[in-house]
């Protein structure tokens, strides 16, 4: 089983989410922001980082990368794809997710152990998980308030597209204490904390992060 | 020398929150005029010599495919002398 | 543009040149004239200044710093030593580990988020330069008053700037300083720290060697950017009217950087440099000059093929202009097309400038016209070198002889009030409103950071070896007593580095001061560096390198002497860290270290506006046997936790171990108010088993360490003799402080 | 309703990291109209009523003390119907 993981100029956690890759079992495949073809990967992996500097918005200038063009195309088609942070930012300015994020409430960059629940287990990221599991990956970002109007809210809570939620106090403004979306078919997956930095607790504050990647890889064999 | 300005503005129904930063220090530092505040972008765009209306056309396309994000903000453009 | 070049300089000696406005004294000027055996053209003039400067030339400081060379204990760890861009230590396995101590000071008082954003784009490109990956950042800072409106502005700009330029870098943060005090106030400092990895082969150099080697540009297009911001910025004093003096600030660009990063590790990774260096102070004045000086010929530059994003520049402008997020490499020229290959692929914009000459000149040219034709070690090596005259300040007999009067807390009412105070004073408060700013978790290696005793980072994830780094600096103590001040910071940062299992292996070090002018700030320089020399020759510690900053006053009022010491070590398996502190209860607590009345220079007396006193005396010997005692309970796992001791004594060392894990404690005091606020140096609170009481007390008589029965882990509180105080309670004290001030 | 509208950009002089980050990418999009982009950002401050002409030199104070960084940025106030 084959994970992309892309890196586009200015990508950060790329070595995280190969390290994560691994850890969950599939083989990791660096991916070029250059790149018109996907070397026959299985799923993609949008890191964190700051794509282009965030330069204008969050993953604006990332989303028109030549990689991107065939991301788009087969996502639509099903290929599964998580963006993580900066990845989340990525496919939302892509329009494969509804919405956008915006900078947190306080305006700061927040870097922290965080309690997200995961509330729909039917993705291909999620599957590990149990509905409503509770558990602490690192959230750090500066643009993380998930918005968007009252229909798509409507429409994501009713069609169950919610797939993580912040625990305690809202960190960062988000509409319904949304940390991770997906699309209406769950193969794309937004994610703003970060699980490949919660893989091994010598390093994170946990290994609950494991789940996505493990996730993926049941997703794959079926 | 005239250039091509855009200015791009977060929704009314977006919240904005460095608008409301600014809106809250305000008074802290004795200012009383302002009743809301919204902050947005203004990108000054220079051409080569005088802007011509395909010029200003293919910028409306930028404005709307790069500058702003439809999803949560407005646009507009303009010429500036 | 009519520019000033050399023929045009012999044909008229007499013009008169504004030496005076660029910093030089008649004498530098002078001297200048008897090197070159003519006046110098305006593009040397402006190289001279600027590399003459205090900030380039270390003309003030530079007798003094020889002793770290001079009195250096032998070392078989370090690699490269002062002098080139950062030291670099051997750390095992093939490994050599570089790091560096730089402040930007004054950039970040006039434009607080450019001028700190800068000033870690600026030390991670001399690690970047030394051949290394950069691994971590730390930040050193000092502010005027916690609850000053300017204090407010600059603080806030600082902490976005570091974390907004470190953050996008992909550059973990995991540990530095707040300290706030009235001296900095208008001077705030401002000191920032990289660590980088990489293979002993793979160290680079800044030499231009080779005739026929060709000069490459890369990076940022040159632009306005602080122009005469190294002279200007960094060697004067900003009087009340200080505004005027200001230049345009340099603004950074961390995508640039963190692709030029990227890129020119490729870059290493193919060998392809001969030597390099980063542009910075002084920017292509600087690295032009040092290149060709460090090596053995002379280099020829066209500086009209510098990339420009003014066109309006003038040629020396362009010498002088510090825009960020350039590098400067010799390259041979069988190599340089896969060098312009690589540069494509991350976009980053590259110029062939010059070539390296087998003459002895560095020449540069204006549109074939010689603008510069200079011996280069006159420029950078061979600046002006003052004794400046020093002697022992006034004030330092007075207050050593003061008597300090403050109130030692002894009934429960007192000591419940005195551990609230401590926890809440913004000088020892919770910081992680701040840290939290700032990412820890980026590239995955990270084993310790704030509010841990030290940084620690993980070098290679299949052996698990580590590095620890530290930065210290007392500078209440370094006012009552700089030579006892820096070798009291260094063991502080050894003892913070031992804490969690590591040894110590290197220095570096960032000197703050006021004006070098002042004989008294002189004394304070003087008697700093020797304490920081033979404290590290007592340590068997080499110096690596550093940075100093003088001129960081207000008129004639300077900053407190400001040492900021950096400590690294060596863990071989960060998995066998002892941490900072205990989650369980039953664990005994012992208290590693004897505690007498050291209140001068302590928070405590800070807090009671008392400044005078004498500072403990460094009992050097004493602290390596305390790290001994540190490094066998860590590998012969006789520690559950251990944390260091030092500013806010036992109360705050207490008050951090119950709250990281909300596990409360239980401790006796015989002499509880003393006990609770003195800071003598070396000692350090230890949890353990009680099985292995013994052990430990057999480790400690081995290496004749005092230890002391404090109580037991435990509970929801702490509590201290008869007065408890629930955990809920001292953490509302901690952590409310910073979110009040500048929430 | 009129309203105070504050424009804040960089100095010519200083570096634009976002403004060359849009110039570049624009090209790539296909758009070649642009010579050179900077980007800097728009306030809109709504006011009580009618913007007064002690309400303007208010926000000029704003614009300057707070809007603003004098340092390394310059900045317009104007009215906006
Ligand atoms: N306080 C100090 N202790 C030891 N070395 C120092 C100190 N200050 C400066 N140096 C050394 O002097 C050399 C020149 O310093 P500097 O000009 O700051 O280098 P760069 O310009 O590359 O930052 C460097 O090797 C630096 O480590
Ligand atoms: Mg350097």
């Amino acid at each position: 089983m084959k994970v992309g993981v892309v890196t586009f100029p200015g990508t950060l956690d790329d070595r995280d989410a190969t390290r994560a890759v691994i850890a969950g079992g599939a083989q990791a495949v660096g991916l070029w922001h250059g790149d018109v073809d996907l070397k026959g990967v299985d799923a993609v992996i949008l890191p964190g980082g700051f794509s282009y500097g965030d330069y204008l918005r969050c993953g604006a200038i990332a989303r028109f990368a030549p990689v991107m063009e065939v991301i788009i195309q087969q996502g639509k088609r099903g290929l599964p794809v998580l963006g993580i942070c900066n990845g989340f930012q990525v496919l939302c300015e892509s329009h494969l997710l509804p919405g956008a994020l915006t900078r947190n409430a306080d305006l700061h960059f927040l870097c922290r152990d965080q309690k997200i629940s995961i509330e729909n287990i039917e993705t291909s990221w999620t599957s590990s998980f149990t509905r409503g599991e509770e558990i602490v990956i690192p959230l750090k970002n500066g643009e993380g308030s998930f918005q968007c109007d009252d229909a798509t809210l409507q429409a994501l809570e009713s069609e169950g597209r919610v797939i993580a939620r912040y625990v305690g106090e809202n960190p960062n403004g988000s509409r319904n204490l949304i940390a991770g979306i997906t699309n209406t078919r769950g193969n794309i997956v937004g994610l703003m904390p970060h699980p490949e930095h919660a893989i091994d607790p010598l390093t994170g504050p946990s290994a609950q992060g494991l789940g996505f990647f493990t996730s993926i890889l049941n997703a794959l064999v079926k | 020398m005239a250039k091509i300005v855009v200015d791009v503005m977060l929704k009314s129904e977006i919240l904005d929150p460095q608008g409301s930063a600014v809106a809250a220090a305000l008074p802290r530092l004795g200012f009383s005029f302002a009743k809301s505040v919204r902050q947005g972008k203004r990108f000054e765009i220079e051409v080569e010599g005088e802007v011509t209306p395909a010029q200003l056309a293919e910028a409306e396309k930028a404005a709307e495919l790069l500058l702003s994000n439809p999803v949560i903000e407005n646009f507009v453009v303009r010429v500036e002398k | 543009m009519s520019v000033d070049t050399v023929l045009n300089a012999q044909r008229t000696p007499d013009v008169i040149q504004p030496f005076a406005e660029l910093g030089l004294k008649p004498d530098e000027y002078a001297r200048i004239k008897e090197i070159l055996g003519r006046r110098p053209t305006s593009s040397e003039l402006a190289m001279y200044s600027v590399m003459w400067s205090e900030h380039c030339s270390y003309k003030s400081s530079k007798v003094h710093l020889k002793q770290f060379e001079g009195k250096a204990p032998k070392s078989a760890a370090l690699l490269v030593g002062i002098g080139e861009n950062a030291g670099v230590v051997d750390i095992g396995q093939g490994y050599a580990v570089t790091f560096k101590i730089e402040s930007h000071n004054h950039p970040s008082f006039v434009e607080p988020y450019q001028g700190a954003a800068t000033g870690v784009g600026g030390i991670v490109r001399d690690i970047l330069t030394m051949g290394a990956r950069p691994i971590a950042v730390m930040d050193s800072l000092r502010f005027g008053p916690a609850d000053a409106l300017d204090t407010r502005r600059v603080l806030l700009g600082v902490i976005a700037g570091i974390g907004g330029y470190g953050n996008c870098l992909g550059l973990p943060n995991i540990g530095g300083e707040i300290v706030f005090d009235e001296t900095y106030a208008g001077n705030p400092l401002v000191n920032a720290l990289c660590v980088g990895v990489m293979k002993h082969s793979d160290i680079k150099l800044a030499k231009a060697v080779g005739a026929g080697n060709l000069v490459v540009l890369y990076g940022a297009k040159t632009g306005g950017d602080g122009i005469g911001g190294v002279s200007v910025l960094a060697s004067e004093t900003f009087g009340a009217n200080g505004s005027a003096k200001r230049p345009s600030v340099q603004v950074g660009d961390p995508f640039l950087e963190k692709v030029l990063i990227e890129c020119s590790l490729e870059i290493f990774a193919e060998d392809l440099v001969v030597g390099i260096q980063d542009l910075g102070g002084a920017g292509l004045s600087c690295a032009t000059s040092e290149l060709a000086s460090g090596g053995s010929g002379g280099m020829k530059i066209a500086l009209n093929t510098v990339p420009l994003r003014d066109s309006s520049l003038s040629p020396e402008e362009i010498l002088m202009s510090e825009s960020q997020e350039r590098m400067c490499a010799i390259v041979r020229p069988e190599n340089i097309a896969r060098f312009l290959e690589i540069c494509k692929k991350w976009d980053v914009t590259v110029t062939l400038i010059g070539e390296v000459t087998d003459g002895d000149r560095l020449e540069i040219t204006w549109n074939d016209q010689i603008i510069v034709d200079v011996p280069p070690r006159t420029v950078a090596h061979e600046g002006p070198v003052y004794n400046r005259p020093f002697s022992q300040p006034e004030y330092i007999n007075g207050v050593n002889a003061e008597k300090i009067s403050v109130p030692i807390p002894n009934s429960a009412v007192e000591v419940r009030a005195a551990v609230l105070k401590l926890a809440t004073t913004p000088n020892l408060a919770d910081k992680s409103w701040v840290t939290s700013q700032y990412d820890r978790y980026v590239q995955g290696n990270t084993i310790q950071s704030q509010p841990d005793d030290s940084g620690m980072v993980r070098v290679d994830e299949k052996t698990h070896l580590g590095v620890a780094v530290s930065t210290d600096a007392n500078a209440n103590w370094s006012y009552l007593n700089p030579y006892q001040g820096a070798k009291l910071a260094l063991a502080e940062a050894a003892r913070n580095i031992a804490t969690a299992g590591a040894r110590p292996l290197a220095v570096t070090n960032c000197l703050n001061f006021g004006s070098p002018e002042d004989s008294g700030v002189m004394w304070q320089f003087a008697e700093t560096v020797r304490g920081l020399a033979d404290g590290c020759l007592e340590m068997g510690l080499p110096v690596t390198g550093g940075n100093v900053s003088f001129y960081n006053q207000t008129d004639d009022v300077a900053i407190l002497p400001t040492p900021v010491i950096g400590v690294l070590g060596v863990i071989d398996d960060v998995r066998t860290r002892t941490p900072m502190s205990f989650n369980r209860a039953g664990l005994e607590l012992y208290l590693l270290g004897e505690t007498h009345e050291d209140i001068a220079g302590s928070e405590w007396a800070f807090m009671h506006g008392q400044r005078g006193g004498q500072t403990p005396i460094a009992d050097l010997t004493r602290e390596m046997r305390l790290i001994e005692v540190l490094l066998a309970g860590c590998s012969e796992k006789i520690f559950s936790a251990a944390h260091d001791l030092s500013q806010g004594g036992l109360a705050i060392a207490l008050t951090e171990m119950v709250l990281r894990h909300s596990t409360g404690a239980k401790v006796h005091l015989a002499n509880v108010g003393m006990d609770l606020i003195s800071e003598t140096p070396g000692r350090v609170v230890v949890a353990i088993e009680s099985a292995k009481t013994s052990v430990l007390i057999e480790v400690a008589k081995k290496y004749d360490i005092a230890i002391t029965k404090l109580g037991t882990t435990g509970g929801s509180s702490l509590t201290i003799n008869e007065v408890e105080i629930p955990l809920d309670e001292l953490r509302q004290a901690h952590t409310s402080t910073f979110p009040k001030l500048f929430g």
